[in-house]
């Protein structure tokens, strides 16, 4: 039995934590959010890139590191905890490990050592609207390799290179590598709840498109790239409420009111201890999560829906109630519960909501239950 | 067990109405639909006011002598719900009329009675309330800012928080440590000041949901006379006491989008299984927004009754912040989350209903703190509405300036 | 505005709750729970009749009191403070409600009398089995006035000498009165979670059985007086609650921890808080069913649904937590608590659960928001 | 991050599983399959633990002096998962030699321990421990049961309560007062006593789920040695925390019903919409469930991962009954209303999976209770684990007799 970081891990964990610590306090993360033209911090992109993160699980002949998928967890973990305002979700969570998985040898050649080298940032487009795009309403199309078609919104997509569309191809749906820096692209920055975290407006009008797998498989490819980011994402999750326990924990052994610390209040001391309990669970099915996102299980669909739905819920739990803990202060701008806040609602909305999880979680113990 | 009105309620209500619509009209011809938050908007309110005031609707329940009506609690509300449904309600003269000038009343010397009272019922200057402190939140008694006896005179120091309308605001009365050598609740007195005078200055406080709608208050060697002093001195929290007691009776609904606003976002979204609204899980949830949102208003007529029957309402009406401020968060997130990845754009222009729900995401964590959080209000049920025993308190016999704080 | 009861209500009411205290202790609930012989106390139901209240809404043509909806709601309320072992719900609130407001002349002569004197007990036969009967799983059916089937549980049918069944006849649902004293009628007392209230199961082999309303209308009808029962129960639910809370103030205050009363402990003290709360919104939604039940208003629908779902929350969460604050007490026989654990249970499964009446009321919000 | 065994940890099991396989068989060919509570299955149980004894896998982390095998931690986790697996586990001896027979290891004299450990692992003697008491409950040290001097001998009146097994048991450790004049802590005492005493009556609880599982224990003049006693005079509070100390480390998953039952019920269910299992409401609890099992599933995994790296495991187990007992409560009263005016029947030959959902539904408010309740458990959390001050206490310095006391 040895379910938990090894002790490299934890101390590439450890150093990542010290590095964060230093490049990225809170006064980086407010640099992007108070910054309306900023959508990431390009310092921090570039130092990460540095620290070889961005290849961290990269194969070396494409210049990553060759790291197994529980570093890149580890590297997650505090991503999320230090409310990173970089692309990396989108660039390494998603592009690259969508290339790894389905590309072609070129299509590897071509990304990855460029995401690597910290000079391609990635992302995901295939909203086009309010609600979940289905196959009936996917509107984008690719007619004679050129896409066509509105994407809303694509996170990090004013600040990405590439995008993977989704879009129908003789009225079947495919998923496609485009080059955004390439003519035929209109990028838009649209406002979100989370400044922190770029969101953009793409409209292709004629781009070239580079088909990523199989025909008609584009819903079935968005789904299989989608469990490899969740398992990710819930460590950047874990991350972030791991931080809100500990700052609401701080903050309230500080704060006295009626003579005693607010932190030897059962009202204060139970819900601290309901966020200790949410976040021990997300931590548990997100260390599954990892192992099967590792190993490449058959496991991984349920085990990263389960790592997304309790990394949801625990972060969600962790960054309101934080807010609560703090009262009056919390509810202020200059105290840093709001990011975490914000950065919940957006680590929730970007990769399908805990609900589509939950469905989809269900869908495959039914197919195990009939077997 | 009805609705209707008795039949003198029915009188009123019709009298109320008939003046509402020749009035409101004429209220609209020369004032216009200014926004919110521009002069004009305040321009507006004042007059409104003083239209009230000359007609006796302004301050119902108060005897006419000082500017009301010598009306019946119901009949205020019944006002205010009237007045509410013409579209003329401004919420400048809320907090000064139904807490600070009822204090100056009870507290304040006859001059200064008669040189503030009449100018606020009609609307002509605007108070608020300065209690909060950083370091107070739901424990308000210990408070930080300092008075001084300085001759006749009163030297104040410190800084108040989440004042609302403090930058426009003539008066306010503040309540101020007057003796740190005493337990907390003892060392306290109660003035009126000046909100013009130079020593005092506001500055908003950005909010997390981006607003500046509240402030901070700071004072530098504020000198007030001895004579704005409001009870005695060391009195101050017997006094706050009574202002907390005129606390406006809330029998208005809670502001932002319910059940309905979700369930017409829902009808035009798909879910994780075919159409958000088919969804079950989705139509529990909206069940239960439904029913609470029910069991408020209904509390809300139960209060009303007991008004109509010239009773004291009963404690049922301390339920509704709890209750309001905890579904507006879980339903706007829900309503947020049932819009897919779309639910992170705030602009207006794209959002549903004008992002309504991001703003309400934003705005419910303030509303489950301000006024008492979630935590104070449940004490507050099982002490005062249950009977069970207050909390233990180390800091009933100690001097306030050995009282342990943190920041 | 007037809503709350008036001060004849209120009278009647505090009537009620003394003549319970008096007649129906917990040593009565108990001699039923504890009796396996026993469906009901016949003692406490002779006396009720006395009292009236069996008829208390019964036009005075037909023997009764001919008082309004609100009075026996009064009644309902103090029953269910009282957990009142007696088929009263299944007799007023069912049967003689779904006579009066559907019946022909001749049904009502036939039965309302014998209800207002306490010579007929009356039950509501849908049940066929586990989960919901639909107009494609209904099995029990009537040929020419001969009723076959199968009725599993009915509650209150062990004691009951008239039962209203859904049954096809000509292969259209239909609601039909039963003697269930006449012949073809078998009857079977069954195990439950609450034995304060019989349970059993009916096998009808060519029992007489007479049509309430129109033919093809069974479901409607049931529906239809289920709104009316619906609100009725969900006072007798609200009193329980209210006597839940009760009792945890109670114990709390009169047991010590580490010194004090554990009703100063916050963990305590906001659970009441939370019972209160659920109780009040409980309270003014089923008020406004009263009133909706009282003047037949076509707002009955969502009103008794709203009613119904509050009120069984509320008696859910206070019965159980109820249990919880009484600690390792709270959790025996001897202990009252579990008789109100039981008949939160009996309450919330007797007229449809919580979930089938939300269904309902989203139902009737859809067609209202779409008018 | 893998589930594997390490190749010591593989070897060890390997060895269990063949011991078990063998010997299993053997077992079951003499014994059977006694149904519980009857004296078959205690008999059956006693000679499973004397074999395991004999083959040095009973007690495998104590010594092999006192009849242990000097194993590690991890080991005693593995074997209990084996044998579990192969279906022989005995709940008889948990209490005894986790809390019991340690207790009396590290406290009794040298003839005391020679006569009581060696039996105790053999299974031949099975001890309770006799702790809780009426007014006692969270309270443990609250307890009343008076033990006073008389000559060498201590005279005991009282009683206690909850005490698993006390009607089969042999011998029990037992916390009495035995002195009401100082602080409550500080008047405890701690002794052995022989639980066929004419003086010790055991009567059985009746549960509100129905059941006798547990038991009260009245003492009624009883006479024990001073040589009995366990520990100084006075100190019994300190010996009573080196027992629950000794609680044996909780790698079992809990018992009942889970999501895949209710999978399975649901599966044939007509609901409010079509198919009950088809139901997205139904569907998100199930997730949830799913989600929450796992999630002490993996947390036992990650403590076991301590034991294997000889690490003293974290605080992570203490969350598991907290999610579990109030899971086992929530899916119970589901899968009961799923199915309808239907769920009311608890005969096990009527309702589905032979009523397992009703019982579980009447046994899951005593497992918020039992060990802790839920108030309990999240105090320690936030206490011992998140390093939160304690509750106020008013009773460390008040004599024992002069602290108020409610029923």
């Amino acid at each position: 039995m040895d379910f938990d970081y090894s002790d490299d891990q934890k101390f590439l964990k450890d150093e990542a934590r010290k590095f964060l610590a230093a490049r990225c306090p809170s006064t980086v993360v407010r640099g992007v959010l108070d910054d309306p033209a900023r959508s990431y911090d390009d310092g921090l992109w570039a130092a990460v890139a540095e620290q070889g993160w961005l290849g961290a699980a990269i194969p070396e002949e494409y210049n990553g590191l060759g790291l197994g998928r529980v570093e890149l967890c580890a590297i997650a973990e505090e991503l999320g905890r230090a409310v990173a305002p970089i692309p990396f979700a989108s660039t390494v969570y998603i592009l690259a490990e969508a290339v790894m998985a389905h590309g072609s040898d070129a299509q590897k050649a071509a990304v990855l050592p460029r995401i690597a080298a910290g000079e391609l940032i990635g992302c995901l487009a295939t909203s086009e609207g309010p609600g979940v795009v289905t196959p009936s309403s996917l509107q984008a199309r690719v007619e004679g390799g050129k896409l066509s078609g509105v994407k809303i919104p694509v996170t990090d997509g004013d600040a990405a290179g590439m995008a993977l569309v989704l879009a129908n191809e003789g009225g079947r749906p495919g998923l496609f590598l485009v080059d955004l820096k390439a003519s035929g692209v209109k990028v838009e920055t649209l406002q979100s709840l989370d400044p922190t975290r770029g969101v953009a407006r793409l409209t292709f009008e004629g781009a070239s498109a580079d088909r990523l797998g199989e025909p008609g498989q584009g819903f079935e490819l968005v789904q299989a790239i989608l469990d490899r980011a969740a398992v990710l994402l819930a460590f950047e999750q874990l991350g972030g409420a791991d931080r809100c326990l500990e700052m609401a924990k701080e903050y309230a052994l500080g704060r006295y009111a009626f003579g005693r610390t607010i932190a030897g209040y059962q009202a204060i001391k139970h819900k601290l201890a309901d966020m200790y309990v949410k976040n021990e669970v997300a931590r548990s099915n997100a260390y599954y999560g990892a192992w099967a996102l590792n190993v490449d299980a058959p496991e991984l669909p349920t085990a990263a829906a389960a790592a997304r739905i309790a990394a949801s819920d625990a972060f969600w739990f962790a960054s309101k109630e934080s807010v609560q803990v703090h009262g009056g202060m919390g509810f202020t701008w200059d105290v840093d519960c709001h990011l975490y806040y914000r950065r919940s609602r957006q680590l929730s909305l970007v990769a399908g909501s805990p609900k589509l999880w939950k469905e989809r979680l269900v869908s495959e113990l039914e197919k195990k239950n009939a077997a | 067990m009805d609705f209707n009105d008795s039949p003198e309620e029915a009188a009123y209500r019709e009298k109320a109405r008939a003046w509402l619509a020749e009035n409101a009209a004429a209220h609209r011809a020369e004032h216009g639909d200014p926004k919110p938050t521009t002069p004009e908007h305040m321009a507006a309110g004042k007059a409104w006011q003083a239209r009230k005031a000359a007609a006796g609707y302004a301050c119902i329940t108060w005897p006419a002598a000082i500017g009301g009506a010598g009306g019946t609690p119901i009949q205020s509300v019944i006002f205010g719900q009237e007045e509410a449904k013409a579209g003329v309600s401004y919420g400048y003269f809320t907090i000064g009329l139904g807490m600070c000038v009822p204090t100056v009343m009870a507290f304040a010397n006859d001059d200064t009675k008669k040189r503030f009272v009449s100018p606020a019922v009609k609307g002509e200057e605007i108070w608020c309330q300065l209690f909060s402190e950083p370091a107070g939140g739901s424990d308000v008694a210990a408070l930080r800012t300092r008075a001084v006896k300085d001759g006749d005179d009163w030297v104040i120091n410190g800084q108040k928080v989440w004042t609302t309308g403090a930058h426009y605001c003539d008066y306010g009365i503040l309540l101020v440590r007057t003796d740190p050598d005493v337990p907390k609740h003892k060392g306290l007195t109660m003035f009126w000041i000046d909100m013009r005078d130079a020593a005092v200055e506001c500055r908003p406080i950005h909010q997390m949901s981006g607003g500046r709608e509240f402030n901070e208050v700071y004072f530098t060697d504020l000198r007030v006379k001895d004579s704005q002093r409001l009870g005695e001195v060391g009195q101050g929290w017997q006094v706050a006491l009574v202002t907390l007691m005129n606390e406006r009776l809330a029998v208005g609904g809670s502001a932002g989008p319910d059940y309905r606003q979700v369930m017409e976002l829902a009808r035009g979204l798909s879910g994780a299984n075919g159409p958000a609204l088919k969804d079950q899980a989705f139509r529990e949830k909206l069940a239960d927004w439904y029913v609470n949102s029910q069991g408020l208003k209904f509390t809300r007529f139960r209060t009303m009754t007991a008004l109509s029957r010239g009773q004291t309402p009963g404690p049922e009406s301390s339920i509704g912040k709890i209750i309001s401020a905890n579904q507006l968060q879980d339903l706007a997130n829900t309503a947020v989350e049932a819009q897919g990845e779309y639910g992170i754009l705030t602009d207006p222009a794209l959002a549903p209903m004008e992002a309504a729900f991001q703003q309400s995401l934003m705005w419910a964590p303030g509303l489950r703190i301000a006024g008492g959080t979630d935590e104070i209000l449940k004490n507050i049920i099982a002490e005062r509405v249950l009977g069970l025993p207050g909390d233990v308190r180390v800091d009933k016999d100690v001097a306030f300036k050995d009282m342990p704080t943190g920041r």
